[in-house]
């Protein structure tokens, strides 16, 4: 069992025929993912890295089953590509594209709550489930399956923790990102309830960060839903105040938002947040024990 | 985010039918002295800087005659100034808007800006105008409100009811309707990520009138706002951060002096927490991202290297896309350019890492490369400290 | 649903930027005439009504000469006519839209209506246009395309690819997103429910122009759509279902003789049913609605006694918030008003059943009360047969 | 048990100073309805049948801690009235208001979808549990406490119905009218679901109509998904074709949604489909036995 995607998942990477979409299509492939089709309007009929590419995602759902979308399209073009994958019943996106407006995605959001749609990103390194399939753009060697589900907002950050969590001998259950934009398709909470159910998960790790009220309501969501054991580091405690975060932007976080709200907040709820990025993997093993 | 200056905010705020305060930029004392004539005094003198809480800074005065507003703006033009959001270097000041004096009976803080939590956007306002939000929310925190708004509708009648009693409104609901549904219109219309006017006035004739305009432009729609993109005034930025910008890297100046190069946002201030953690500063954030090639690499280093107090610098990359041995390659090709005079720790994990190693062993510099980040990140603290 | 003529859909379309021929509406021949020579000839004449087919039926018709155009419009205006959907009775042509002829290359169907069952707005396009879209579902099936509009998005750029692969445009893409966003925007901010052109042609020349254009607009919108709510051509209804709508009533004549009174569209549906059920034609659907005051249940009455073809007549009503005393009220006052020369069957259950049946007891004229609808439904097919 | 609202739910009325909301917030408390709240705005502090008055929905859920809304504004308003209870905090809506334009319904339904709110209407009688709850507009005399589960897109039909399955002794778990316009916030299978899972309810019943696809998908979802015995009634046999549908409209319809393709659909899932109109209580009574 995993979470999301697995071995049956079958997948079309939409900007397949770009330079980062041909690249990671390979690399999903490779990984042992069924990446069953690419979509570059005005392509069809080409082949990348054996993969058939059609025009339409309408037409790669109808020729190969496909059942989940990677997409890859530029910015500008990124709200149309999502909105083409649901039309063709796409129930999984995952978007690895970055840069996306930010009313285009509170836009997505909508559509992809109101359809039922998993949406995972934008500016995500992905999903995987480790020793299955791999949605994504992360190292996939550092991954192992194993007992531990992993969520994140951070990229490089979630590479840190699995390769932790791998070299601890817990291994992964699925893991993966999502995403690091102020808007992003899923909240922990989707992810807590999924790895909850999960009999593969034993202990689920958070990767939150500075910025937004995600950590704040996952804590409030574990403290009466989630049995397992739940860890969590977030970033950020260092970073200059309101930088990036504009001003009233801030004041309707209520003071809200900062690391230390966050670490508070996930404490009360029981779970184990770790100080030191570095002291991850012993922290979960000392926990878990042998996954 | 891409700020505009006052005067360019009002001028959008013109076009879309509401009403601010007659006034012209100046460039030079000269201008103003023009424009006060033209405005006919008293007028009021404003510095156009990136930064709010000017007005408490001295970037706000009131001249009553052309004569005084030449001489305040020989007086501001061309200086720093450091207010409660420039940081302590300030901003020097380039442009002036000179516009008339209103008389004011109530002022309103007035902004909208996309709500995270709730992934729309949302209303901000108070009937405590005129004060830096950040301070309404210290003092009268009561006296904010919030209005989410769902995008498929708009700004809802109720809620244009709710906003117009909590704010003050009685006879004026006709025009507050307008300038709410106009500055909305002003924010998805021109992606922006804030519109906000601080005051909004209400003045002794009754009529409503926007004293103050702030925009910000989502960076990520600069693509179909290019009217917006040509406003971008990058004299108000710092040097080091647009440079990084123009190689897509992530760079914010801090106080400290271990220079930092990370890929990721989430990684980069995880490794700062550490520094912080064994007791060390960082100098700055970079974030290379996660397009960075060899030639990146090497300008972001190139952009540390150029802070005067960064005492030793490092460097964490957990190779994903970014392939370790082209972020080596970037770290040999700046050494090769460019004169590196600080301890260099680095830690190097993830793909093609092996090949990274080998490449720095060949390098005509000798760094500390390590693979536990723990250690690394001690070892950076210790240096810098130049223990 | 209100409907515009199609010259008043064009003028529409027109203020939006899309190209339709020139034209004019004529209420009489030397209108027409008038027109023709102004447009210069050959023109068409089209007779304006709210129903498709006019085509077939010789609604529309060339003129090679401003006499000609005189000419045909004599033979046109003023007369009935029987479209495939006027029903057999027709409507009486009052209104001819004279304009230029065009020269077509190649004729499209495209509209745009909300999908129920997706609950959004969707276009129906077909590169077989120039008929009428049943014909088309039934001869062509294959070359209909749907395409579901998501309202927070609009028509994407992927939508808009499909259909002009579909429609085989190829180097008119630019033209052709313009008149589909376009007729979205009408459609949206009409309150329309049904915008439609067929044909949309591409010309000779390679523009794009639509001949003709179709508006519905709803009608639970007129309150923000009086500029639209003004364009009703009452005319063209059956007076009948006017004077039904001018009581709130819901009024669809058929072709049968036992007239129907019923509240709620659901339950006047499943009595017409039974009424075929036992092997009677009703001759019309009249909904009383949840508000019915004796008045309006007073005019219902009227107007089914109204119908000549009427035989005997079936009230069913089962009170709810139209309290059964209520209805028996407006039945007595009808029967006190017009002469009811047919029989009349009574069923009525539900709120103050009881204090009904103790007004009609009183009224000056016999009805048949009964308690159960199956019994009334035979009851009443048996009378209209005069068995 | 029971479905959607009972003796616990409480209720705020929208609209309720105006004639309709005032005669029907009066009867629906009669009824034993929790109605704890009116709101029209300028109104506060009025009472009208012993229910306090408030301005907005926030401060009537605040101080009343109402959890479902009962909207009679006019349809101008109505659209107003359904975000600002969605905004408050209620999860449960029921719109009596007819005449809403359908653009104004095409948006709240996806706000509805998006927020996982339950709207039930526009242009509907309501939803009553017998003998617990009455949000809504129907004659609460003709319910009685039982075991059968009605759905309806009809208002008088579903008091007919309702009415024989009373009378016939079985009674009714919930019954609700999910409204009589193109566009309405639940579909059967939202119901089918509820009544499914009710341990209450013994047998379902839906009242069908020609036009959409509603009754084609519930057939279905029932297939696979509903053990317990479903009937049905399709009002619209003899009606004439397309006189309201519009051609476009049916032509996306595919020469669906007549009441044959209807019927026949439901009888292939298993449906028990009554013909008669009058023979509703016998057919069930026979099939289900006494309740």
């Amino acid at each position: 069992m995993s979470v999301c995607v697995d071995k049956s998942t079958k997948v079309v990477v939409q900007g397949i025929t770009g330079r980062e979409g041909n690249f990671h299509a390979f690399h999903c492939k490779e990984y042992g993912t069924q990446i069953v089709a690419g979509v570059t309007p005005g392509k069809e009929g080409e082949e990348v890295a054996g993969i058939p590419v059609f025009n339409t995602v309408k037409k790669a759902v109808e020729e190969t089953g496909a059942d989940a979308s990677l997409i890859f399209v530029p910015p500008p073009f990124a709200m149309d590509a999502v909105l083409e994958a649901i039309d063709a019943g796409i129930r999984t996106i995952v978007c690895i594209t970055e840069g996306i407006p930010i009313m285009d995605m509170v836009k997505i959001r909508m559509v992809v709550k109101a359809e039922g749609v998993t949406f995972i990103g934008p500016n995500t390194p992905g999903i995987i489930t480790a020793d299955e399939a791999k949605l994504g753009i992360m190292p996939g060697f550092i991954f192992k399956k194993g007992s531990v589900g992993i969520m994140s907002r951070s990229g490089t950050l979630l590479y840190e923790v699995v390769d932790q969590i791998t070299k601890s001998g817990l291994g992964e259950s699925t893991a993966l990102g999502i995403g690091g934009d102020p808007v992003t398709g899923t909240d922990f909470i989707h992810w807590l309830k999924l790895f909850e159910e999960d009999p593969q998960t034993k202990a689920i790790f958070i990767i939150g960060e500075i910025g937004g009220m995600m950590e704040e309501d996952a804590a409030e969501f574990i403290k009466s839903n989630v049995k397992k054991p739940v860890f969590a580091f977030i970033s950020g405690r260092t970073a200059p105040p309101g930088k990036r975060m504009g001003h009233a932007g801030a004041i309707i976080m209520g003071g809200r938002g900062s690391a230390e709200t966050k670490i508070k907040a996930l404490r009360e709820a029981g779970v184990t947040v770790v100080e030191n990025i570095t002291e991850v993997g012993k922290t979960v093993k000392e926990k878990v024990g042998k996954g | 985010m891409i700020r505009l200056h006052e005067y360019q905010a009002k001028r959008v705020f013109l076009s879309y039918g509401i009403s601010v305060p007659t006034g012209y930029v100046a460039f030079s004392p000269d201008d103003a002295w023009k424009i006060a004539l033209e405005i006919g005094p008293p007028v009021v003198l404003k510095a156009q800087i990136h930064a709010g809480g000017r007005g408490l800074a001295g970037g706000v005065k009131i001249a009553r005659t052309a004569d005084e507003a030449k001489e305040i703006a020989s007086q501001i033009l061309g200086k720093r100034m450091v207010t409660a959001q420039t940081g302590p270097e300030g901003i020097v000041v380039k442009r002036l808007l000179v516009e008339e004096a209103v008389n004011i009976d109530k002022e309103i803080y007035f902004s909208i800006v996309v709500d995270r939590r709730r992934c729309k956007p949302a209303i901000v306002a108070s009937p405590a105008g005129g004060m830096e939000i950040e301070e309404i929310a210290k003092l009268h925190p009561e006296q904010i409100i919030t209005e989410p708004i769902e995008p498929i509708a708009g700004i809802m009648p109720y809620q244009i009811r709710r906003l117009c009693d909590f704010l003050g409104f009685n006879n004026n609901r006709e025009e507050a309707t307008h300038i709410f549904t106009t500055l909305y219109r002003i924010f998805v219309e021109k992606d922006c990520r804030l519109v906000e006017t601080n005051p909004l006035v209400l003045c002794k004739d009754g009529s409503l009138i926007a004293i103050d305009a702030k925009m910000s432009i989502d960076e990520d729609a600069l693509f179909r706002q290019k009217d917006m993109a040509r406003l971008w005034d990058i004299t108000q930025s710092d040097p080091s951060e647009l440079e990084a910008q123009k190689h897509k890297l992530s760079f914010v100046r801090l106080n400290g002096n271990i220079g930092c190069m990370v890929n990721g946002a989430g990684l980069s201030m995880a490794t700062m927490d550490l520094i912080k953690l064994h007791g060390g500063e960082p100098a700055n954030f970079l974030d290379v991202g996660g397009r960075a090639t060899p030639e990146t690499i090497a300008k972001g280093f190139e952009i540390i290297l150029n802070d005067p107090s960064v005492r030793a610098i490092l460097i964490n990359i957990f190779g994903g896309i970014v392939r370790c041995d082209r972020v080596a390659e970037g770290i040999i090709k700046a050494v090769r350019q460019v004169k590196v005079n600080v301890p260099v720790v680095i830690r190097l994990a993830g793909t093609n890492r092996e090949e990274a190693m080998d490449i720095l062993k060949k390098a005509p510099f000798k760094f500390s490369v390590m693979d536990d980040l723990n250690e690394a990140a001690k070892e950076v603290v210790k240096l810098a400290k130049g223990v």
